[in-house]
């Protein structure tokens, strides 16, 4: 039993020592790939993810038609269009099992990523362009979902397409069981893969600082009571994680200032409230 | 749970901001300002049933008297009128070819657009029409500048001018373009012709200001048109200038310029702008470093390049 | 054998559509067109007519689609192509209920060629046709016959499943209104002579509405088979007539 | 594939002008579902719904294989959903679309992972024979919220269904057909619903149910709540979208939880009337047998 | 016209009685027939033959199926994409689009053409159809140079309708021996609006009111749907109005 839940009761400790509300290690770097517009790659515990992403740019030949894998966005015919590629490398997890392009549960994830970012990129600023994500799991512990957004956002900065906000995610569980009604339940942050083989976990993504539930998937059974508090403990982690996110990005941008690449800015922003 | 090393680093560049808060960073969704006496520019937004302009990307602040704009860390080139460009033609038309030049979309080149062979002030045939491929096809590099902005953000490109046209004797580079970070910026110049080191004679190095860079071989034939005046230029304009027949180049010339190509490479992976300043300063500094050795490496990665990128911090 | 029930234009998103029951078959027809044809599908000269053919369990495999390469020449027949080149009409034949015995392992009869559903879809096909106003050159009725040796060498009309399994060969002929043949698929062994009884048999049943006193004649062979053409005419009819009382 | 069907402006115009008024096209609430018809065929197994103009038929089938070798001890369940040229001349045949995609990951999720079915009673004998229920999806005609409707027709067909009794006599195995046995009902856990909510507006605060097409393809975002009467969340998809505040997602949570006991209902309601027919026939069908006698 | 309504399925035969023999004018075929020659007329519809021996014309007429344009009709048509010099106008879903040339507005120049974004409603007559090549329409009368209400759609909201109830809302009143009555009686009822109908089975209304827009396209398609009487139309406009107020 990977999480032995009356240890857990008694020391409030979870089975990587981490307390209820603990994220795990978040390492990510920004632009990591010198030939892309944009990269980044990211590790939430053992998850580790790469992106990369390409464009706005000119629509690759055979892109333009909506293929199999490839999320296509749908009604926005002004703005730029943007495909999403999840590849999962076979050695990612243990039981090594290659994932086809057509595995119906990665196809979801992309377009999960393509429509969350659809509505928070400003595509209309790129009429008649392709904003394509590629995304590469190394590795899985828990959480991929939640990992695979967080390295498209840092990407997508990295990229310079202009967006409303930050859009991070992150895992939030249960420890009761769905059956069991007990109140007594605590509800977990990020969880790892043998939390999420024994527990009911959901994975949420929000926008920036706020409140506001960009996505959100559970695949597991658990009583809507719990619903509330897993989101809000969800929501919470989001919350951190941005303030993680933005220190990478931050620091990518000073150490960028410092090199000369970039120009400083004219002036503070806190000055122009005045 | 983050690293002890991370945690740290943080708090360094904290002590840093305090230092300068010009070094601030915007991030997307931050608030710039409430005040409604700015205008937003590039790079901002107004969130729904607000009045703060708000930053869209990472990148710095900058003022154009009311105008806030956010310039990015990093992004694609935006074409602007009157760009020197390096393209690739990446499909032939009827009437025009589709070149890449980094943007978000292909830029378009008129066949009207171009010098014919036999003068500028000839006028355009069907043949030439009919033999478009001749003048550029699929693959073929120039340089152009950007002669107008469609509406939906899309170049038009013109080659008119002897400076503009096909580009042979040399090599393609790319990098980053002006859109941010790191990579080719806008300078003074974007066209200078240097003299190589060991001989090589003289190497024309050319920056896209969309992140294309050419270096090649100094042809002089060029400059003498030039010097003979407007007019006779116009006669110049012969079948040659779309020849995709590379010059006879020297292999001491073949390796200055993969030096400065290693140069430029360098500059880049260090996070150095490149412009006229930092390769020409760069490419000295990588002579002095072949001299160390007895083979000349030319080659610039890892430890090396660092050290081209200190020295010429260095000043 | 119960009556052929119908239900015409029952799917509001179609251009046309029918549900045609009969035998213990239920076809539901769907046709969508003239529309614009796919640029590697086009043929500039006449449209193209697709046929496809789902079955009610488990996904089409070869079966179906030798259903619908018999089908589609038939269907291509009926209907002046020429007319909408660069077109494709769309017919999607979904078989809803089988007389087939329902615990009999599907996959030991995939292999045969189910005769005895062709003229159930390809009636359904034609009413389908017909409420999406796709202009025909003429309407068609298809039957199945068998030949069993059960007692001597006799031809049947309408068999059941159970009477094609154990039947010596089966046939389905179909006929235009004009009383030219359509199709006509058999499988098994049979003689000539066999043959053109089956033909003259297949005639009769199709084309029966058109002689007066047929039906007397018919005596021997299905007489309780119903007319199909007959039966397409007047459920038409019924579907103009019920737009009448206000047009 | 001929270009999808889009909406022109004035009807998108309008439609949001509507909605942002509180008013839909067909007159209905913002919360009202249209009216929903649930009839079951002659056959055990087929459930027919129709939801305004949308309209899908589920039919179960079974029969008897060899179970999946790294899992002896359960029967084989399958849900197989495919959009053809029926729903719209834009679909192909064997070109999944996102569409379809997500219909079948949410009947995966909300039916089959949830353990609505009972997969290890359909084992005959452990590693050789099982039985594989399949149910087929047919949408005969889409004009929005396949989802809801889907969902509740492949659980109405399942729990309809029958399938034919067995015994097993040391190695021998025998399958009565229905004359011979009445066939038995599956083990049947829980009956799990899918409510979509969609989500408009220019912050995503104005919520509908059982959208038309029209509305599908304007709406910002929507999320479904796959929940059974007792509670228990089966599974929740907010795809991506316009990012909502969470507490209106959890006001959706407690109107799928209403929904989902209001189709429980209609199901149970629709079954009982089922059984009722079938059982009078069934009583005739005796008494005839008996007076033969 | 013939009094009886003579039901035809393709292929039939003609009573020669029905086919109008105006001494003069040619006979007018209209949809749903075909000659063959030397003399035979057959038809490829299923519907009802209709003679009009003044015309000297004989169609059959259907209330389903796809819109197939013809010369001279009066079409809705949403904007797919302009190109240099002419918009590409959807007049039915998944069809081919038709042609509308940009200079073919009321008094439109190069300078002075209307811009239309993509998924923007005309008002167009149908110019050229010929099943070889692509539909070509018109926003101008090419001898008047007027528009004549054709034109862009602004605003409003666009109902479908079956190609059959689009027909008899063009008729004049009288040729319709008033069978739709449901649009009379809501503008009788107070509500105001403005209607513009396409063969194409599209019928646009627009109105200040809401309301009034979703009350008249619920009316017109509920008729078309249910093929409601004028007594049962008269029946749906008094409890649509009620459920107004």
């Amino acid at each position: 039993m990977p999480l032995d839940t009356s240890t857990y009761s008694l020391a409030l400790l979870r089975i990587d020592g981490r307390r209820w509300n603990d994220l795990r290690r978040l390492h990510a770097q920004i632009h990591t790939q010198d030939a892309a517009d944009g990269s980044s790659y990211l590790e939430m515990g053992h998850t580790k993810v790469m992106c990369v992403v390409t464009g706005p740019a000119e629509p690759q030949a055979g892109q333009k038609k909506g293929t199999v894998g490839s999320a296509q966005a749908t009604g926005q015919k002004e703005g730029a269009s943007i495909v999403v590629n999840v590849v999962v490398a076979g050695f990612s997890s243990v039981d090594r099992k290659r994932r086809g392009r057509n595995d119906r549960r990665i196809q979801e994830m992309e377009i999960t990523i393509q429509k969350a970012l659809a509505a928070n990129l400003h595509t209309h600023l790129f009429p008649h362009s392709t904003i394509t994500v590629s995304l590469h799991v190394l590795s899985q512990d828990g959480s991929l979902l939640a990992a695979l957004i967080n390295a498209t956002t840092l990407a997508v900065i990295d990229a310079g397409i202009p967006m409303t906000d930050y859009i991070t995610a992150c895992t939030a569980g249960s420890t009761s069981s769905y059956a069991a009604g007990d109140d007594a339940a605590d509800p977990l942050l990020d969880l790892n893969t043998q939390e999420e083989q024994e527990l009911p976990y959901l994975t949420v993504g929000t926008l920036g600082d706020s409140d506001k539930v960009a996505v959100l998937v559970c695949e597991s059974r658990v009583q809507v009571s719990r619903l509330e508090g897993m989101l809000v403990v969800g929501v919470d982690g989001c919350k951190q994680v941005r303030r993680l996110l933005d220190g990478i990005v931050k620091q990518k941008g000073r150490k960028m200032i410092k090199e000369g690449a970039v120009r400083r800015s004219d002036m503070m922003a806190v000055s122009l409230d005045d | 749970m983050l690293d002890d090393e991370s945690v740290a680093q943080d708090e360094d560049d904290e002590d840093e901001e305090q230092g300068d808060a010009r070094d601030e960073i915007l991030t997307p969704g931050t608030v710039i300002t409430s005040n409604s006496q700015w205008m937003r520019g590039h790079g901002t937004y107004v969130p729904l049933n607000t009045s703060s302009i708000t930053s869209s990307l990472a990148g710095t602040l900058t003022r154009t008297n009311k105008l806030l704009s956010v310039r990015p860390l990093r992004a694609r080139y935006n074409p602007e009128i009157g760009d020197l460009v390096v393209g690739r033609i990446v499909e032939v038309q009827a009437k025009r070819w589709r070149v890449d030049v980094a943007a978000a979309q292909l830029a378009i080149l008129q066949i009207s657009a171009i010098n014919l062979p036999g003068g500028i002030l000839r006028k355009r045939t069907e043949t030439d029409e009919l033999q478009i491929r001749s003048f550029f096809a699929e693959g073929d590099l120039l340089v152009a500048e950007v002669q107008q902005l469609h509406q939906d953000g899309a170049a038009s490109l013109h080659t008119r001018s002897l400076k503009y046209g096909k580009l042979r004797n040399g090599v393609f580079v790319a990098v980053a373009g002006t859109g941010g970070g790191a990579g080719v910026v806008r300078s003074k110049r974007q066209l200078w012709t240097m003299e190589a080191a060991n001989g090589g004679g003289k190497i024309d190095v050319l920056l896209g200001v969309n992140g294309y860079i050419w270096i090649s071989k100094h042809i002089e034939s060029d400059a003498a048109a030039e010097a003979a005046g407007i007019n006779r230029m116009e006669e110049s304009v012969s079948s040659q200038i779309y020849s995709s027949q590379n010059n006879h180049i020297d292999v001491t010339t073949m390796r200055e310029i993969a030096r400065c190509r290693s140069v430029i490479l360098a500059l880049v992976e260090n996070g150095v702008k490149v412009d006229e300043d930092t390769v020409t300063r760069g490419y000295n500094e990588a002579v002095e470093f072949g001299r160390e050795s007895m083979e000349d490496d030319i080659y610039l990665g890892g430890e090396r390049g660092q050290r081209l990128a200190a020295a010429l911090a260095g000043r | 054998m119960a009556s052929p029930t119908a239900e015409l234009s029952h799917l509001p998103k179609t251009d046309g559509s029918a549900n045609f029951a009969y035998g213990g078959y239920t076809i539901t027809a769907a046709v969508n067109g003239p529309v614009e044809a796919q640029r590697r599908d086009e043929n500039p000269f006449e449209a193209l007519v697709d046929v496809n053919v789902r079955p009610a369990a488990g996904v089409g495999g070869t079966g179906e689609r030798q259903l619908e390469a018999i089908l589609q020449p038939a269907l291509r027949h009926l209907i002046p192509v020429r007319n909408f080149p660069r077109c494709v009409i769309q017919v999607t034949l979904q078989v809803m209920e089988t007389p087939e015995n329902a615990y009999v392992n599907p996959k030991v009869m995939q292999p045969r060629l189910n005769l005895g559903i062709i003229p159930a879809l390809l009636h359904a096909a034609i009413l389908g046709l017909l409420t999406a106003a796709v202009p025909m050159k003429t309407v068609a009725s298809a039957t199945c016959l068998v030949i069993t040796d059960a007692d001597g060498s006799s031809v049947k009309v309408d068999p059941t499943p159970a009477e094609i399994d154990q039947a010596r060969s089966v046939h389905v002929l179909g006929f235009t209104a004009g009383r030219d043949l359509l199709l006509a698929e058999s499988e098994g062994s049979f003689s000539a002579d066999e043959w053109a009884t089956v033909l003259q048999t297949a005639e009769k049943v199709c084309c029966r509405s058109q002689e007066a006193g047929g039906d007397a004649e018919m005596g021997g062979y299905g007489a309780e088979s119903e007319n199909v053409q007959q039966f397409m005419r007047s459920v038409l009819e019924a579907k103009a007539a019920e737009g009448l009382h206000w047009r | 594939m001929p270009r999808e069907a889009e909406p022109s402006l004035s009807e998108r115009t309008f439609t949001l002008q509507a909605i942002s008024e509180g008013l839909r096209l067909d007159s209905r609430k913002l919360d009202q579902f249209r009216p929903l018809e649930l009839s079951f065929g002659d056959e055990y197994g087929v459930a027919d719904v129709k939801l305004g103009k949308t309209r899908v038929l589920a039919k179960v089938s079974a029969e008897v294989t060899v179970p999946f070798s790294d899992r002896p001890f359960d029967g084989i369940f399958q849900i197989t959903s495919e959009l053809g040229p029926m729903v719209a001349p834009s679909f192909e045949v064997n070109r999944p679309t996102e569409t379809e995609i997500l219909l079948a990951r949410l009947l995966e999720k909300t039916i089959r992972r949830s353990g609505a079915l009972d997969t290890e009673s359909l084992c005959l004998i452990a590693g050789q024979k099982c039985w594989s229920v399949r149910v087929d999806l047919h949408i005969l005609s889409a004009d929005g919220n396949l989802i809801d409707s889907s969902c509740l027709a492949v659980v109405a067909a399942l729990r309809h269904f029958r399938r034919p009794d067995t015994s097993i006599e040391g190695e021998t195995l025998t399958i009565y057909t229905a004359a011979e046995r009445e066939p038995v009902p599956l083990s049947w856990l829980h009956s799990p619903f899918c409510t979509t909510f969609d989500f408009f507006g220019e912050d995503g605060e104005i919520v509908l149910v059982d959208t038309t097409w029209l509305e599908e393809q304007l709406r910002v975002g929507s999320v479904t709540f796959s929940l059974n009467k007792h509670g228990e969340i089966c599974q929740i998809s907010k795809l991506g979208g316009k990012p909502v505040e969470a507490t209106l997602i959890i006001q959706c949570a407690q109107m799928a939880l209403a929904k989902s006991k209001e189709f429980t209902d209609l199901v149970d309601a629709r079954l009982a009337e089922d059984a009722k027919r079938r059982d009078k026939g069934g009583l005739m069908a005796e008494l005839s047998a008996e007076n033969e006698r | 016209m013939s009094s009886e309504p003579v039901f035809v399925l393709p292929g039939d035969h003609i009573d020669p009685s029905l086919i109008p023999s105006h001494p003069k004018k040619p006979v007018r075929l209209g949809p749903g027939l075909r000659h063959v020659p030397p003399s035979d007329l057959l038809p490829t519809l299923a519907g009802q033959l209709v003679t009009d021996r003044q015309k000297n014309a004989i169609r059959v007429e259907t209330s389903n199926g796809r819109y197939i344009p013809r010369v001279g009709e009066l079409v809705i048509g949403t904007i797919n994409k302009s190109a240099s010099e002419v918009y590409f106008v959807s007049l039915s879903d998944y069809t081919a689009p038709a042609l509308l040339p940009q200079l073919s507005f009321e008094s439109a120049t190069k300078k002075t053409r209307p811009i239309l974004a993509p998924g923007a409603l005309v008002y167009a007559r149908v110019t050229l159809a010929n099943k070889h090549m692509d539909a070509e329409l018109e926003c101008v009368s090419a001898s008047t140079g007027k528009a004549d209400g054709l034109g862009p759609l602004v605003g409003g909201m666009l109902f479908t309708v079956s190609v059959g109830m689009a027909r008899l809302l063009m008729m004049p009143k009288k040729a319709q021996q008033g069978k739709v009555v449901v649009l009379d009686e809501l503008a009788d009822a107070g509500l105001q609006f403005e209607t513009a109908t396409g063969r194409n089975g599209r019928l646009w209304v627009d109105s200040d009111s809401t309301k009034t827009i979703i009350v008249v396209g619920r009316a017109i398609q509920e008729t078309d749907q249910k093929s409601l009487g004028a007594d049962e139309q008269r029946k749906l406009v008094k409890k649509l109005i009620k459920e107004l107020s």
